[in-house]
C-alpha cells in the first residue's frame, strides 16, 4: 500500500494502481478539509446563524 | 466558560484527532492480527533435537520395518525402514498410525477392575500388585481344584519369542485350551500338511513368479505382508507378470489385477480344479515332478476328468468355459506360475478343500518349492530353552481334550479352532473354561458372530485382557492389566507371512511408557512366579527382555543395531521334502462346497463381508486419520454404506445413498446402498472393521460391525471357520 | 427555541457564538493534548507485563569459561541449532553447585537436583510461521551472532522480559522504541527487519522486471554477475514480491 | 412529538405508528445481528459453504447489491458531469440507496472473511494484480465518497442545520459536490469493473473465464456497464415502493421518465454486448479449452434456462419497454420493467458466482450444488431490514425529496406540526 | 523459459497403473503436516486432505466395470511465468510462486480467509479451515514443529513438504554443500508410498528420475514428451508440474477428456 511495504514494487501495476488510488484519496482529503476549514471560519465570521 | 455539549463534542472530536497520531490505534491493530495469527488456544508443537529410532511394526503380521521420527521424547511420525527387506521405505496407513495409537486418549492407563456389571464401563484404578494378585489367586486356585485345563489363553500374538513364552506356560500350568484366532495359514497349513506330511509354514515366492493367480487374497488389501505384497505387485506390473484375480467383488486387488474373473463366491475350489482339469486333459502338468515326486497322482487325476470339465465347471463357477481353458494353457505354459488363496487378508480360514485344491493347481505345474513357488518352510524352531519339568496337576491337565477339539478325533492335524472354541463355551459343554487371558486380540470385535463370543465370555469367571487400548474385549474385561504399546517395549517378530525367508525383526522402545503398564511377558513371568511351584521353575529369567536377550543371543547385537536379521532358507531338497507314508507329495482333495447359513426363501440375497484396505478389522483398530481417507463411497455419516450391483438394488427399489435395512439370520442393521457395477448381482459386500463399540467419537458408532451379522460356518474336512458369506435381505428403511 | 427576529438578540448572540467559538476551541486543543499523553505514555507502560527470569544468567561469565557462543549454543549433527541449552548441558559442569552465587544455588537446587528443565524466557523467540536457518545465517553468510541478538553474549545479568500482553511475545521482537525507530540491527526482529537486511545481504531485485524478454536477459546475464552463487536463484524469487519468496523464511 | 425534527411543511405519520414500524424491521435485523455474531464467534462453520464453494451466497450478495447501487453514482454522473439538471430531485433518494448497498456490501464482506481481525491486510499487504485488491480499494473509497454525499442531507435535518458550523459545512460540500461525484464516478467504474475481472480472471474454471483486452477480461466492462444500466432500476423500484407505503408521489414523473430511458437505452446495448460476449465465451473461449456448448448447463438445477432469464426476460424485454415512450409512462409496465430489471442483473451476478463453483471441472468430478444455511440468510437479510430503517428515517426526518412538498400540496390547510411556526412551501424550499 | 542453473523445479510423476489407491500417501501427508482431524470426516467437501485419492470408475456396467485411483496433491502450477491461478488472485499476497523451488507457497499467518484462491483453482486443491483444529487430549503431542499449525479462518494446501527442504538445505550448509541431493528432498508421499507411484524430484534436473521419466517440453509448456505422461487440466492453461502416467487407455481418455464431469462417478476419499 505504501512505498516503504513489503510488497511494494515500483513497476508499472503499482503505478497505475496505487497511482489511481491515492490520487482520489488526495481529491477527497483535499476536498474535505476545504469544507470543514471553511466551515470553521465561516462560522466564526458568524455566518449561517440565523437567517434573515 | 461551562462545559456544555458543543464543548464536550469537540473534546472528544480532538481527542479522536490525537489519538490518531499516537501508536496506540496503529499498534493495537497490530498486535490484535498478530493475536489472531497465534491463538492462545492453536497449539504449538515445542521444537527440540530430531532423531530417528529404528524398530518393527507389530500392527500386524507383516513385520515391517519402521524410523520412527522423534522431537525430544516425542513421537511424531512413523515412516517405513528403507533397505528393509519387507518394505524397503514403503509403509501402509495403519503403520502410519502408531503416534495417534501412542498419544490416543483411548490408551488403558494402568491396571483397571471391573465394578458394577460386565461391559458397562465402570471401573476401578487398582495397584499393579493388586492386579497380579487378583489373576494368581485364580490361577492357584483352579490348579488346586485340579483343573488348570479351565484356564484358556486366547493369544494374537505373532510367532515370536512372547508365543513360545505362552505356550511354556500353558504346558507348566497344565492347559491345553491355548487358542489361537485362525487364518486362511491354518487352513493352507492342513493342506501342506495332508500334502507333505508335515507340519510347515507356508511361503510363496512371489517376486519370482511369472504368472499369479489369486483365489480372492486381498493381495493389495493386506493380504500376508501388506507393503511387501504391493510392492510384488508393483514388481509385476514392470515385469509384465499378470495377475489374475478371482472374486465376485471389484477390490482394489481386482482393479489392479491384469483380469478381474468374477466367480460366484464358494465355488473357488471347482474353479482350481476345472484349471487343472484342462491341464491334465492337454498334458501341460509337470511331468518329471508328478512322476518322481508324487503320489495318489491316478486317483486324483481321475478325480478331476471326471468332475471338472470347463463346461460343467462353467456351471458351478459362473466363469467361461472358453475362458478357463485360456487361463489354464497360460499358467501352465508360464512356466513359473504360481496360484495363492485366502479371502481377503486372508484373516478367516477358509474351505481345507480350496486349499487343497490350490495347493494341488501348484504341484500339477511343479511350483512345489521351486523358484517363483509356493515353499513349505519349517516351523518356528529355533528357540532352545531348558525343558520344563510337569507336574502331575499339569500332567492331568494336559491330558483333557482342548475344549474346541483340536488335536483329536477326526480333527487331529487341527491347531486351533477359535469357532469351535467360542461356540464350545458358549454352548456350556462339558468342562467348560473359567478364566480366560487376551492377549494381542479382540475376540468380541474380531470373531464372526458376536453374540456366541459374548455368551462364551459370560460364562466365564475371570475375563483378564491385556490390551493397551480400550478395545471391546477389554471393555468386557473383569481386569485390565495394560501392555507397554509397540513404541515402548521389546519383542521380536518373526515377519514373512507368506515370506519365501525369515524375516526376524526386532521391536525396541522407543520412548519411556506413557501410562503405568507393564509388558506382557514381565506379567506372565509374575504371575508363573505367584503359581509358583515346577510352573516358577520353568521361569527363571528376572525379565522379558533377558528372556528375549537369551532367547536370540546370536542375532541381538544386529537385532538392536539394524533393527531386523534375514534368515536364507532353503526349500528341502525332494527326498526329505514329504514326510508323508510314500515319502512323496501326496495328490488329494476334491469338491463339497462349503453350505451357507441361512434360509433363500426368506433372505434371497448374500451377504459377503470385504476387507477394505483403509479399515484395520483385526485387533489393531483405525486411527483418526485412516478413518478420514475412508471414501463416502463406504462411510456416510454414522452410516455404512453397502455395495450392491444397480440391478439388485433397483428390483429392489433403492437408490444411490438410501438408507435400507439389512437382515440376516444372525441380526439386522441399518445400512446405506452403494450402487456398484462392480460386483456380482445377488450380493450384498459390507466391509470388515467398522462398528466399533469401544474407542473414541473418532471411530466408535461409524458403520456396522459384520461379525454382528454373519456366523462361522464349520469346515467339516478340517473343522476351521469356512464361512464365505450369509443369506441376507435388503429392504428400504 | 426562538427565531424571532430581533436584532438586539442578534448582536449578543454574535459576541456569545465569537466565545462560543474559542471555548470549543480550547476544548478541542485539551481533547487532543489529552490523548497524546495516553497514546504515547501510558499505553505503551500497559501494553507490556515484565516478567523475571527464574533466576540470573551470566552470559560474560560463561564466556570467560567456556571460550565462545558455540559452546553451548551449538549446531547439531543434522544442521539444526540447538539453541537455548537443555538442562542434560549444563549438567555437563553444573551437577554440583560451583561458587557461591545465589542464582547458583536456584539453579542446582530447584532444576539440576529435581531434574526440572528451566522456564527461560527467550527474547528471541519469534512467532510460530517463521523458519529461521541459524545454519544459513551463521555458516554460510557467516553473520555475527551480535547482528541479530546484540550483546547479549557479553551482559552479566539478563535484562527483565517484557511479554506484550495481546500477543505474547517478547518486546524484543517489536522493538523498545515505541515510535518505532531503530538504531540497530538488532534492536527490532520484525518481518520487515528481516527483508531490509535480506536486501542488502541477497541484493533486492524489486525494480527489475522478471518477466518477457527484459526478465530473461536478467536472469540469465544480470544476476549471475551481480549475486553470489549460492543466491543466484533466489535472487528475486518471488513472483509476486520479486524478493525472497516466502517459503525463504516461513514454513 | 418528533415532529420538530420534520423537514419543513411535511408530514409524517404519528410517532407511534412510526416506532412500530422500526420495531417490527428492528426484529428482523436483530436476527440478522445474531446470526452474524454466531459467524463472528464460533466461525464460518456456521455456514453451509465448504471447500467446493468457498465462494457462495454472500460473494452474491455483495456483487448483487453493489450492481443496484450503481444508481448512486451513475446518477451521480448524469447529474454532476453530464449535467442532467433533471435529476436533482431524485439524486439525494440515490445517493441513500448507494450509502445502504455499499455499507451493507462492506458488512458482508467482514462477515465473509475467515479472519475479520486481519481484514486490513487486504489494504496494507495489497496485491495489486488481484482483482479482489481492487474491488476492496474502490470499494471502500467510493463508500466514503458516497458518506461525504450523504452527509450534508443529514446537516440538513432542520435542527442540526440550525447549527452555525453544520449549516455552513453542508452548504460547502453541496458547493463542491460535483468533484466528489465525479471522484467516485471514477471509483465506481473501477471497482464496478473489476467485481466483474473477479470472475473473469479465473482461467482455471472455464464457466467463468472471459478473454478481454490487456489485464482485464470482457467481464470488467460488462460489470459497470450493467451497474450503471440497473442501477437506476433499482432506484427507481425502491422510489415506487416508497411512494406506495407513504402514499405520496415523491418525484415528479418527468425525472422519473428521464432516469428510466437513459436506463433503458444503457440495458440494451449492455445486453446486446452481453449477447456477443456470451455467444463468442461459448462458441470461441470454452471450446478451446475442450468444454462444449451443453456442458455448462447439462445439470437439472443450473439448465438453460439461467440464460434465457437473464438475459431475455432480465434483459431485452425491461429495456425495450423503457426505451419506449409509452412503456415507461404507464405506471405498471414501468414497475414490471424495473422489477425484472433488478432481477435480470440479480441472476447475472449469481451465475457468476454459484454456478461458476457448481460446474464441474475436472474430467472426474460431478456437479456441486449448495444450499445455504438459516446463518447465511438471515445475515444476508440484515442489509435489507437495515436498509428499510435507514429509508425510514431519513425519509422521516431529512428533505431526501425536495419536490415532495410542492408534490403533495394539500387542498386544504392541513393542521402543521406544533412548535413550527408557518413557513410557505417556496422559503423553505429556498432556504434548504 | 530458462533460467539459470539454480533453479529448481520440484515435481511429481504418479504412475496410475501402480497406484493401488491404499490411502498411504494420505495418512502421510497429514501425520507430516500437522493436518486436522474432525470426529465426521465423511464429507468430502469439508475434510482437509492436502493429497487427496479419487476414485475413478470407467462407467461401464458388471462385469467390465473397472476403477482407477488417482492421487490429487497440489499441482503447484507454474501458469504462464509463476501466474498460477491462485497466485495472482490473492489480494493479500499470502499466496507465492517461487521461480527458486517452483513451489507455490501457503502462509497462513498472512491469509485472511477470503478463499478467492480456492474458487480459483480447479484441482480442489485448497482447503479452509471451517473449524478451530482440535486434538484429542494428549495427541497434540504428535504434532511435528516443521509445520505450523493452521489456526481456523485460513486457506491450506500442500506445500510439497517444503519444510523437509528447509531441512535438507541447513544439512547441506553445515556439511559444506550447495545443492540438495535427489533423495534427501522427497515428499512425505512419494516416500510413504508402498508401490513407488509417486516420483518426486527436480524438472530442470535432467538426472533426476522424475525428468527421466516426463522428459518435460519447454517448447509445449511443458507438456511431457514421452507419449506416456500427462497432466491434468493442461488444456486450461494451469502448466501444473504433477505429472501422471498410465497405460490404461480407458484412464487417459477419461482424464484426457475435458467434459467428462456427468459420466464418470469420483468419489472423493
Amino acid at each position: 500500500m505504501f512505498p516503504f511495504g513489503f510488497e511494494w514494487i515500483w513497476d508499472m501495476s503499482h503505478l497505475v494502481f496505487m497511482g489511481g488510488l491515492w490520487y482520489a484519496l488526495t481529491i477527497i482529503g483535499l476536498g474535505m478539509t476545504y469544507c470543514v476549514i471553511r466551515a470553521v471560519v465561516d462560522t466564526l465570521q458568524g455566518k449561517g446563524a440565523h437567517h434573515h | 466558560m461551562k462545559l456544555d455539549r458543543r464543548s464536550f463534542l469537540s473534546f472528544v472530536i480532538g481527542g479522536a484527532a490525537g489519538t490518531a497520531v499516537t501508536p496506540l490505534p496503529w499498534k493495537l491493530m497490530d498486535d490484535v492480527s498478530i493475536w489472531s495469527q497465534m491463538w492462545p488456544w492453536t497449539p504449538v508443537p515445542p521444537d527440540g533435537a530430531y532423531t530417528y529410532a529404528r524398530s518393527t511394526c507389530t500392527l500386524c503380521p507383516g513385520g515391517c520395518g519402521i524410523a520412527v521420527r522423534k522431537v525430544d521424547q516425542r513421537v511424531v511420525k512413523i515412516e517405513g525402514l528403507a533397505g528393509h527387506p519387507v518394505n524397503d521405505g514403503g509403509i501402509c496407513p495403519l503403520g502410519l498410525g502408531g503416534p495417534q495409537m501412542l498419544y490416543s486418549p483411548t490408551r488403558v492407563t494402568g491396571p483397571l477392575k471391573r465394578v458394577g456389571p460386565r461391559g458397562e464401563g465402570k471401573w476401578a484404578k487398582i495397584s499393579w500388585n493388586e492386579a497380579l494378585a487378583e489373576v494368581a489367586d485364580k490361577l492357584t486356585q483352579l490348579r488346586d481344584d485340579g483343573h488348570p485345563e479351565q484356564l484358556a489363553i486366547f493369544s494374537g500374538a505373532g510367532q515370536g519369542t512372547f508365543s513360545a513364552l505362552l505356550e511354556r506356560f500353558m504346558t507348566v500350568y497344565g492347559s491345553p485350551n491355548l487358542v489361537r484366532p485362525a487364518t486362511f495359514e491354518d487352513a493352507y497349513g492342513m493342506a501342506v500338511y495332508r500334502m507333505h506330511g508335515q507340519q510347515a509354514v507356508v511361503g510363496f515366492d512371489l517376486e519370482n513368479a511369472n504368472f499369479v493367480i489369486s483365489f480372492g487374497s486381498g493381495v493389495i488389501e493386506g493380504w500376508g505382508s501388506p507393503v511387501r505384497m504391493i510392492r510384488a505387485k508393483s514388481l509385476w506390473k514392470d515385469r509384465k507378470v499378470p495377475l489374475v484375480q478371482v472374486e465376485p467383488r471389484l477390490s482394489n486387488t481386482a482393479a489392479k489385477a491384469d483380469r478381474w474373473l468374477p466367480i460366484r463366491p464358494g465355488t473357488e475350489a471347482a474353479l482350481a480344479l476345472g484349471l487343472a482339469h484342462v491341464i491334465l486333459a492337454e498334458g501341460l502338468y509337470d511331468r518329471n515332478f508328478v512322476e518322481y515326486y508324487s503320489n495318489g497322482f491316478e486317483a486324483w487325476r481321475k478325480m478331476v476328468l471326471d468332475g471338472f470339465a470347463p463346461d460343467k465347471v462353467a456351471e458351478i463357477t459362473g466363469v467361461s468355459r472358453d475362458y478357463i481353458i485360456v487361463l489354464a494353457r497360460d499358467f501352465a505354459k508360464a512356466g513359473a506360475g504360481v496360484a495363492i488363496c485366502g479371502r481377503g487378508r486372508g484373516t478367516t480360514p477358509g474351505s481345507l478343500e480350496e486349499a487343497m485344491a490350490v495347493h494341488a493347481l501348484n504341484a500339477l505345474v511343479g511350483a512345489i518349492n521351486r523358484k517363483g513357488g509356493v515353499w513349505a518352510l519349517p516351523g518356528n524352531e529355533g528357540i532352545r530353552w531348558p525343558e520344563v519339568e510337569i507336574d502331575e496337576t499339569a500332567a492331568n491337565g494336559l491330558q483333557r481334550p482342548r475344549l474346541d477339539g483340536a488335536g483329536s478325533g477326526d480333527l487331529v492335524d487341527a491347531g486351533s479352532l477359535p469357532n469351535r472354541f467360542f461356540s464350545a463355551q458358549a454352548e456350556g459343554k462339558a468342562d467348560p473354561v473359567k478364566a480366560l487371558l487376551v492377549f494381542e486380540a479382540n475376540p468380541l470385535f474380531t470373531q464372526p458372530g458376536t453374540e456366541t463370543v459374548k455368551k462364551a465370555l459370560d460364562r466365564l469367571d475371570l475375563l483378564v485382557s491385556f490390551s493397551s487400548l480400550m478395545d471391546e474385549t477389554a471393555a468386557y474385561a473383569d481386569l485390565i492389566l495394560p501392555n507397554h504399546l509397540y513404541l515402548e517395549r521389546y519383542d521380536d517378530v518373526v515377519a514373512g507371512t507368506g515370506l519365501a525367508a525369515k524375516v526376524i525383526g526386532l521391536t525396541q522402545p522407543v520412548v519411556a511408557p506413557r501410562c503405568n503398564t507393564r509388558h506382557a511377558g514381565d506379567v506372565v513371568l509374575a504371575l508363573a512366579g505367584a503359581v509358583g511351584g515346577p510352573v516358577a521353575d520353568a521361569f527363571a529369567w528376572e525379565s522379558f527382555q533377558a528372556c528375549l536377550e537369551e532367547t536370540l543371543a546370536d542375532d541381538w547385537d544386529a537385532l538392536s543395531e539394524a533393527g531386523y536379521v534375514v534368515r536364507k532358507i532353503q526349500p528341502a531338497y525332494w527326498f526329505e521334502a514329504f514326510s508323508t507314508a510314500s515319502g512323496k507329495f501326496e495328490f488329494a482333495g476334491g469338491y463339497r462346497p462349503v453350505p451357507i447359513e441361512g434360509d433363500k426363501g426368506a433372505f434371497p440375497l448374500v451377504l459377503i463381508p470385504y476387507d477394505g484396505m483403509r479399515i484395520a478389522a483385526g485387533p489393531v483398530a483405525n486411527t483418526p486419520f485412516m478413518t478420514k481417507t475412508v471414501g463416502d463411497d463406504v462411510l456416510k455419516r454414522q452410516d455404512v454404506l453397502v455395495e450392491v450391483n444397480p440391478k439388485t438394488a433397483g428390483a429392489l427399489g433403492l437408490g444411490e445413498g438410501q438408507a435400507a435395512r439389512l437382515s440376516t439370520p444372525r441380526g439386522q442393521a441399518r445400512v446405506r446402498i452403494h450402487l456398484s457395477e462392480g460386483i456380482m448381482p445377488g450380493l450384498v459386500a459390507m466391509p470388515r472393521g467398522l462398528g466399533h463399540t469401544a474407542y473414541d467419537d473418532y471411530l466408535a458408532g461409524k458403520g456396522v460391525n459384520v461379525n454382528t451379522l454373519i456366523g462361522p460356518v464349520e469346515d467339516p474336512a478340517s473343522g476351521l471357520d469356512a464361512a464365505w458369506g450369509i443369506q441376507a435381505k435388503l429392504a428400504k428403511a | 427555541m426562538s427565531t424571532k427576529d430581533d436584532p438586539g438578540h442578534a448582536v449578543s448572540d454574535d459576541a456569545a457564538d465569537k466565545k462560543g467559538g474559542a471555548t470549543i476551541l480550547l476544548f478541542f486543543i485539551l481533547g487532543v493534548a489529552a490523548s497524546l499523553v495516553i497514546g504515547w505514555g501510558v499505553f505503551p507502560r500497559l501494553l507490556y507485563s515484565t516478567k523475571p527470569q527464574p533466576f540470573n544468567f551470566n552470559h560474560a561469565l560463561h564466556n570467560e569459561e567456556v571460550g565462545d557462543c558455540e559452546s553451548c549454543h551449538f549446531f547439531r549433527e543434522d544442521g539444526t541449532f540447538s539453541g537455548v541449552p537443555t538442562l542434560a548441558q549444563c549438567t555437563d559442569c553444573h551437577e554440583d553447585v560451583m561458587g557461591e552465587s545465589e542464582d547458583e544455588t536456584i539453579f542446582v537446587e530447584q532444576y539440576v537436583w529435581k531434574e526440572r528443565e528451566v522456564p527461560w524466557h527467550v527474547y528471541s523467540r519469534q512467532p510460530d510461521c517463521v523458519f529461521f536457518s541459524h545454519a544459513a545465517h551463521v555458516i554460510k553468510a557467516k553473520m555475527a551472532c551480535e547482528t541479530c541478538h546484540g550483546d547479549i553474549g557479553t551482559s552479566t545479568r539478563l535484562k527483565p522480559y517484557q511479554e506484550n500482553r495481546i500477543t505474547g511475545y517478547s518486546r524484543d521482537i517489536w522493538g523498545y522504541s515505541i515510535a518505532g525507530f531503530k538504531t540497530h540491527t538488532y534492536d527490532r526482529m520484525k518481518m520487515d527487519d528481516c527483508a531490509e537486511c535480506h536486501e542488502q545481504a541477497v541484493g533486492s531485485v524489486d525494480q527489475a522486471p522478471l518477466t518477457g524478454v527484459v526478465g530473461r536477459h536478467f536472469r540469465q546475464e544480470v544476476v549471475p554477475a551481480i549475486y553470489p552463487p549460492d543466491r543466484q536463484a533466489a535472487a528475486g524469487s518471488s513472483v509476486q514480491t520479486q524478493r525472497d519468496a516466502c517459503f525463504v523464511c516461513h514454513k | 412529538m418528533d415532529s420538530a425534527l420534520f423537514p419543513k411543511g411535511v408530514k409524517r405519520c404519528p410517532t407511534w405508528q412510526f416506532l412500530l414500524w422500526i420495531g417490527a424491521v428492528g426484529i428482523v435485523l436483530l436476527w440478522g445481528v445474531y446470526a452474524m455474531l454466531l459467524c463472528w464467534l464460533k466461525g464460518l462453520n456456521q455456514t453451509n459453504m465448504n471447500d467446493y464453494y468457498g465462494f457462495a451466497l454472500w460473494i452474491w450478495a455483495d456483487l448483487a447489491v453493489i450492481a443496484l447501487g450503481g444508481g448512486a453514482f451513475f446518477t451521480g454522473f448524469l447529474r454532476y458531469l453530464v449535467g442532467k439538471d433533471e435529476l436533482k430531485n431524485i439524486i439525494n433518494f440515490a445517493v441513500l440507496i448507494g450509502f445502504i448497498c455499499y455499507s451493507s456490501a462492506l458488512l458482508i464482506l467482514a462477515i465473509d472473511i475467515g479472519q475479520p481481525l486481519r481484514g486490513w491486510f487486504i489494504f496494507w499487504h495489497a496485491n495489486v494484480h488481484s482483482m479482489l485488491t481492487e474491488v476492496a480499494f474502490c470499494l471502500t473509497c467510493y463508500f466514503g465518497v458516497l458518506t461525504i454525499e450523504y452527509l450534508p442531507l443529514i446537516l440538513e435535518n432542520r435542527q442540526i442545520d440550525k447549527v452555525p458550523f453544520f449549516h455552513n459545512l453542508s452548504h460547502n460540500m453541496h458547493e463542491i459536490m460535483a468533484v466528489f461525484a465525479a471522484t467516485g464516478a471514477f471509483l465506481s467504474f473501477f471497482h464496478q469493473g473489476s467485481l466483474g475481472g473477479v470472475a473473469g480472471v479465473l482461467f482455471g474454471r472455464p464457466f467463468a473465464f472471459r478473454e478481454g483486452i490487456f489485464i482485464w477480461p470482457w467481464t470488467f466492462f460488462l460489470f459497470t456497464w450493467s451497474a450503471a444500466a440497473f442501477g437506476p432500476c433499482f432506484t427507481i423500484f425502491l422510489l415506487k415502493i416508497t411512494e406506495k407505503i407513504t402514499g405520496k408521489k415523491l418525484v415528479r414523473d418527468s425525472t422519473v421518465w428521464l432516469l428510466a430511458k437513459i436506463s433503458g437505452w444503457m440495458i440494451l446495448t449492455y445486453i446486446i454486448a452481453k449477447t456477443i460476449d456470451t455467444i463468442y465465451w461459448l462458441t470461441v473461449t470454452a471450446p478451446s479449452a475442450g468444454y462444449g456448448v451443453g456442458f455448462f448447463y447439462d445439470n437439472w438445477f443450473y439448465n438453460i434456462g439461467w440464460l434465457v432469464a437473464e438475459i431475455v426476460v432480465g434483459g431485452f424485454i425491461p429495456a425495450l419497454i423503457l426505451i419506449t415512450k409509452k412503456g415507461r409512462q404507464n405506471p405498471t409496465a414501468l414497475f414490471v420493467a424495473v422489477l425484472l430489471g433488478v432481477i435480470g442483473v440479480s441472476i447475472n451476478r449469481w451465475v457468476m458466482v454459484l454456478q461458476v463453483m457448481a460446474v464441474p471441472v475436472m474430467p472426474f468430478d460431478t456437479w456441486a450444488l449448495y444450499y445455504p444455511s438459516w446463518q447465511e440468510v438471515a445475515t444476508t437479510i440484515l442489509p435489507v431490514a437495515y436498509g428499510i430503517i435507514l429509508v425510514s428515517l431519513s425519509y422521516r426526518y431529512l428533505p431526501v425529496f425536495p419536490n415532495e412538498v410542492e408534490l403533495n400540496a394539500a387542498p386544504e390547510p392541513e393542521p402543521l406540526p406544533e412548535a413550527d411556526e408557518d413557513v410557505p412551501a417556496e422559503a423553505a424550499a429556498a432556504q434548504a | 523459459m530458462e533460467m539459470n542453473a539454480k533453479q529448481h523445479k520440484y515435481g511429481m510423476v504418479i504412475d496410475l497403473d501402480k497406484c493401488t489407491g491404499c490411502g498411504a500417501c494420505m495418512v502421510a501427508c497429514m501425520s507430516e503436516n500437522n493436518v486436522p482431524f474432525k470426529k465426521d470426516e465423511s464429507n468430502k467437501r469439508d475434510s482437509i486432505t492436502w493429497m487427496r485419492v479419487y476414485k475413478i470408475s470407467n462407467g461401464k456396467p458388471y462385469p467390465d466395470a473397472d476403477v482407477c485411483y488417482l492421487p490429487r496433491p497440489c499441482m503447484h502450477c507454474e501458469g504462464h511465468d509463476g501466474h498460477s491461478p491462485c497466485v495472482s488472485v490473492c489480494p493479500a499476497t499470502a499466496t507465492d510462486y517461487s521461480r527458486e523451488t517452483g513451489v507455490v507457497s501457503q502462509i497462513y499467518t498472512r491469509c485472511f480467509g477470503c478463499r478467492y484462491c480456492m474458487a480459483a483453482c480447479p484441482y480442489h486443491a485448497r482447503y479452509f479451515n471451517w473449524w478451530d483444529p482440535v486434538w484429542p487430549d494428549g495427541m497434540e503431542k504428535t504434532l511435528s514443529p516443521n509445520v505450523s499449525p493452521r489456526m481456523r479462518g485460513v486457506v491450506e494446501k500442500c506445500s510439497f513438504c517444503f519444510h523437509r527442504y528447509q531441512l535438507a538445505r541447513e544439512k547441506a550448509i553445515y556439511e559444506g554443500r550447495d545443492e540438495v541431493a535427489e533423495d534427501e528432498y522427497q515428499t512425505a508421499c512419494a516416500q510413504a508410498c508402498p508401490a513407488g507411484a509417486i516420483v518426486f524430484g527436480d524438472l530442470n534436473n535432467p538426472d533426476h528420475q522424475v525428468t527421466r521419466i516426463v522428459e518435460p517440453d519447454p517448447h509445449h509448456h511443458f507438456t511431457g514428451h514421452s507419449k506416456k505422461a500427462f497432466r491434468l487440466l493442461e488444456q486450461l492453461g494451469t502448466n501444473p508440474k504433477v505429472y501422471y502416467t498410465t497405460e490404461r487407455q480407458w484412464v487417459r481418455k477419461i482424464l484426457g477428456q475435458y467434459n467428462f464431469g456427468s459420466q464418470a462417478a469420483a468419489h472423493g476419499a
